[in-house]
């Protein structure tokens, strides 16, 4: 093990599944030449040539359907949008293509595509830059969800959609990227289902995903030190399709649940585990599941307001507080 | 163009005829369900283009109006039939429908529903084939309305900018569903619009299969040779409505009358009796044994093919079995 | 009140609307000389002319944007998109632009578009043309959704959304355009919030949205006729902001609640109602809440295939029966 | 041109070099956040643009290179500084930023961060225009490399189509970030692209304010005569990096001395000086006397000004009191 940081680690999966195989390439904005706004290509370019590190005009639909026909015939794209604002241009051929071509064709074709791209809010980049769109890849069928919360993660994740014969989009954050963390010298490959016990507890299960999971660690830290509450913290890497089995789980043993997320809370992560919580294990619950989330607004560029708007490991620790009433 | 060539291509082009009308009918019999659209006045486009092509190399993709493209790139009529019947047996195992004709083992890469989607996906098939070295090229049809989605300008940007080796074939038919080009469209011309990418262009009669195939030629010429994409223009007309659900008004009658005088498969059948090659007897004998095939081969193995089981409702949306979920662990 | 049918009362709609001010216009393809694909428009172009009635090319993400733009002037467009799964194509600019616009300026510009789509699986149209997209639309801040499922709302709420300043989405059905309903013969306004009790009933709560309204009603019959259930059936016709009031208070009554909705389950309206109930009223609830949804697949053509995937009445009468035990 | 407009514009040309390099100076020091893209370089564009255009009645709207744009177009200097400084008192009230400075009174219409999204709300402004029957224009600023988003085809096509009177004015400065025109766009003359859409263009110099000044007072001219769309390029430069976070590092330097040479705010200078109309005395005191206004009254009237306050962190998402989600009741 040695510690490296989150961007680190994205780009070593990219490097050994550039080197691994002939058929895997990069494509997106400023990968190529600048290395990717977030490093995730650095060096690649002079490493592999512009014919697989490619820098692409600024068309999102149009060189995600590029890489997923290139897909067809066996390519391997790692697709990078810059922003995961810019994917609502690109959702056309996400949804419309990549999810759904293996069914319609009957089994014949499938678009085996990487899409990665930093989705949250980082400081104060605005309203158009600063969605929340984790739950908009998680609706719809014949796509995966994943989104790393550290760099071993990063790196596993990557590594294992890469080789995946189904499309993922890999729902990364612009302030993780500098995030240090340990990650196997020996090649790895994170599973693309389950979740992972962040931090063991017995009182309550705190729910997180991406950067959520260290607002989660926080607050368990918190409620542990000050009012002797041990939280267990799950990280929900995988987001589509959700860990039933890990959510009934820890449930089963705590009793109580909050779920926390950074987008606003309509039909969100926090919703879908509160159903699946429903579904699986309502009688083990001692008291109502609880969502924290962000305020239903567009993120704002003043600084207070941003984080105003979203929560952080204090709102979580209320949450917890209220729950038990202390 | 020889005359083994012309007549067979005469008798494909007949076919496709015949099984476009039988679809009709299947469809007001109610054997046939979805959206259907067909090609009846537009046959020299595709058999023109794909004859020019190398079967068994290069790739296909084309939008909804799907049934003859596949047909003339190898898939079996009796699948296409039994697909648009919904049957296990279809070509997309009764999942896909009219609008999604797949047979991908012989590289036809299939039909799409979303117009302007196959524009980015065939650049993406060219540019697996540069990657791979190959000598085939990707072959994309698309109808003049598509070109105003903004697909069309990023792809043919990339297809030139990286030299891919594709062709894009516009079937000029006049029409976007209802709406006439010209009431669509700045420019109506559209080997004109890819000035703008410095891709070479030429427009051409898009009823004469004779003129189809040798403009074809040419341009696959260019493609394959490495020069990057070419964009040809094929000048048409649908004769039916745009699909099953369109009554057709908004066309002029004189219009219509105007196009129904430059039938592909008339023009090309009138070609070769004068020429002597063939008599009205000769083609009155072939479109016998057409609707015979059709009735007994096509329409007989779509009617007694077995339906999907339910139980497999939910194969297909995600790989089986794939040993990276579990992060390579078999 | 007179019977109507559903495209009918969406057609006077847009001739009132359209009558009452001159910068009211229509725009989408072939909405025009043909008189729009479900028949909306039916007659307007001769009536209003090309410059109010507009025919536009087929690109969505332009169109929605330019009449976003001209929505910024004062020019009502009711724009409509063919099919909701073309709808990806445009999502840039109504998230991204009209959703934020106003967030962002401060107040100085919104963008009051309608954008109506018909959404759901109708018969057989296949992968491409059948997927259910209203949990997309409620996701995300600075957009009204609602969902008409009877000819009044279709009427009244199209009416209120051209008149609101907000952005405001109505998603529609292609299977109901043919479906009669009373509608007003007075000029009628519907609410953009809120729920409606389409059956009152005191022992388990249905809640539909659009279609499964329907498929809530005829189950509704079915289990007082064999089962002396009576269940009451809520028609959340706003999908954005969701009525939780209303919610909570037929839960509060009947302690049971089931969600039909039309599509694959996961962040959908059924997982975000159930979180409400969590919010709102756990301790009222006598029995898990339960989701009746599409299976997890994109839409096959084949026509038992279809119907495998899509819940119907008979699957919510085995859902309550499972819930009653019976 | 008149020397009392050349003077006026060597002011403002000087002036929005001074703020955008003040700008730069306060998000060193941490007072501005988020994404900064500045404008030196390019000064010659907007001012030689709007001046030909009508202030009060032309709409105007660009990216997020905006905040010479909103100057230009009326926009106070003091609220465009404050917005980025997060201000209640700035432009968008501190909830915009660098990337959305919105001032609607003047009719600058907003700068928005997506590449290609002003181009369909252009159109859209200048179809409102063309209802409403008036003689206005809509001015849309766009870099070269947002030209192959899809919307600059969909777009042109619809103006073209429906002759709007907008003016589409793009700032050639060769890059988009990291990425040098042509690794991005086969055909790099942007003038050129738009002949697919039948919309006249002119390629022009950026750096001569008088040059970009003549060739838009043609452009619009003939817009606002009711011809339809123009699309004017501007061959440009920007001198530092595409904003704040970037390191500028691709391109060559000798690339950078070459333009510096052709410095906007420099050429307009000496023209001056040599047509005997300033001396450099003359020049140094309205330096100093704008440094002086930037730092008293801009930066003084931003550091000052309050913050907006957190209660207020949910206005402005919707409508308020709307009596029509009540169904008109009041
Ligand atoms: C993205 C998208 N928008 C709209 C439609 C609806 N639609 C289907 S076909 C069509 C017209 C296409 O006309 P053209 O490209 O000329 O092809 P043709 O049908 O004439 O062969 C339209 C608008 C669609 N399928 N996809
Ligand atoms: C849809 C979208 N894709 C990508 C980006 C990221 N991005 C911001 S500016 C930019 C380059 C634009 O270059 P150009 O249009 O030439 O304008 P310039 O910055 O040179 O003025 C890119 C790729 C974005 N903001 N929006
Ligand atoms: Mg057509
Ligand atoms: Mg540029």
């Amino acid at each position: 093990m040695h510690e490296i940081m989150y961007w680190e680690a994205v780009r070593r999966a990219h490097d050994e599944e550039l080197a691994n195989d002939d058929m895997v390439i990069v494509m997106g904005e400023d990968v190529g030449v600048v290395g990717g706004t977030y490093k995730a290509t650095l060096g690649l370019y002079d490493k592999y040539g512009q014919e697989r590190v490619i820098d692409t005009p600024i068309s999102e639909n149009g060189f995600t359907g590029l890489g997923i026909g290139a897909s067809f015939l066996g390519v391997r794209p790692i697709i990078e949008i810059m922003s995961v604002n810019f994917a609502w241009l690109a959702m056309d051929q996400l949804f419309n293509t990549a999810a759904k071509v293996r069914y319609m064709s009957g089994g014949q074709l499938s678009a085996p595509i990487v899409v990665r791209a930093p989705g949250g809010t980082a400081h104060q980049l605005g309203s158009q830059h600063s969605a929340r769109m984790e739950k908009v890849f998680m609706g719809i069928a014949g796509l995966r969800v994943v989104t790393p919360s550290n760099p071993r993660q990063a790196y596993g994740l990557l590594k294992s959609a890469v080789r995946c014969n189904d499309p993922v989009f890999i729902n990364e954050h612009e302030l993780m990227y500098n995030m240090k963390g340990e990650v196997p010298e020996k090649e790895y490959f994170h599973p693309l289902e389950g979740s992972e016990i962040a931090r063991e507890g017995r009182d309550v299960t705190l729910f997180g995903y991406n950067i959520s999971v260290h607002w989660c660690l926080e607050a368990a830290d918190l409620l542990s030190r000050n009012h002797g509450i041990e939280a267990e913290v799950i990280d929900l890497f995988a987001l589509s399709p959700l860990d039933r089995e890990g959510i009934r789980n820890s449930v089963t043993k705590t009793h109580r649940a909050i779920i926390v997320e950074e987008a606003e809370p309509a039909v969100g992560v926090g919703a879908e585990v509160m159903a699946i919580l429903n579904e699986e294990c309502f009688f083990e619950l001692d008291a109502a599941p609880v969502r924290v989330s962000a305020l239903n607004v567009p993120i704002p560029y003043n600084h207070a307001l941003e984080r105003a708007v979203l929560p952080d490991a204090n709102d979580v620790v209320e949450a917890v507080r209220k729950m038990f009433g202390i | 163009m020889k005359i083994e060539r012309k007549k067979r291509l005469l008798r494909e082009m007949l076919f496709a005829r015949r099984f476009e009308e039988r679809c009709y009918e299947a469809y007001v019999e109610r054997n046939i369900g979805g959206f259907l659209h067909l090609y009846p006045g537009e046959e020299a486009c595709a058999h023109g283009v794909l004859e020019a092509a190398d079967f068994g190399k290069d790739y296909v993709i084309t939008s909804y109006r799907d049934h003859i493209h596949a047909i003339k790139w190898g898939a079996d009529p009796r699948e296409v039939m039994a697909e648009l019947y919904a049957k296990e047996t279809g070509v997309s195992k009764g999942r896909g429908g009219s609008m999604h004709i797949f047979d991908v083992k012989n590289r036809f890469m299939g039909g799409y529903a979303l117009v302007g989607a196959p524009f980015p996906l065939a650049a993406g098939i060219a540019k697996a084939i540069q990657m791979q070295g190959g000598e085939e090229i990707c072959i994309c049809f698309l109808g003049d309305a598509a070109n105003n989605q903004g697909t069309f300008h990023e792809s043919l940007n990339m297809a030139k900018l990286w030299n891919l080796p594709v062709l894009y074939v516009c079937e000029n038919n006049h029409y976007g569903i209802g709406t006439r080009i010209d009431r669509s469209t700045a420019v109506v011309d559209q080997y004109k619009r890819v000035s703008g990418y410095g891709i070479p262009s030429r427009q051409e009669d898009g009823q004469d299969v004779e003129l189809v195939y040798k403009a074809a030629t040419r341009a696959i010429r260019h493609v394959r040779s490495g020069k990057g994409p070419y964009f040809l223009e094929l000048m048409t007309y649908r004769y039916r409505g745009h699909s099953m659900s369109d009554s057709n008004a908004y066309r002029a009658r004189a219009e219509e009358r105007m196009w129904s005088k430059r039938d592909p498969v008339i023009m090309l059948r009138d070609r070769l009796i004068e020429e002597g090659k063939m008599t009205r007897e000769d083609f009155k004998n072939m479109d016998t044994e057409i609707l015979d095939q059709i009735e007994n081969e096509v329409i007989a193995f779509a009617e007694e093919s077995p339906e999907p089981h339910v139980s497999g409702v939910e194969r297909y949306v995600l790989a089986e079995n794939d040993p990276w979920v579990r992060g390579g662990v078999p």
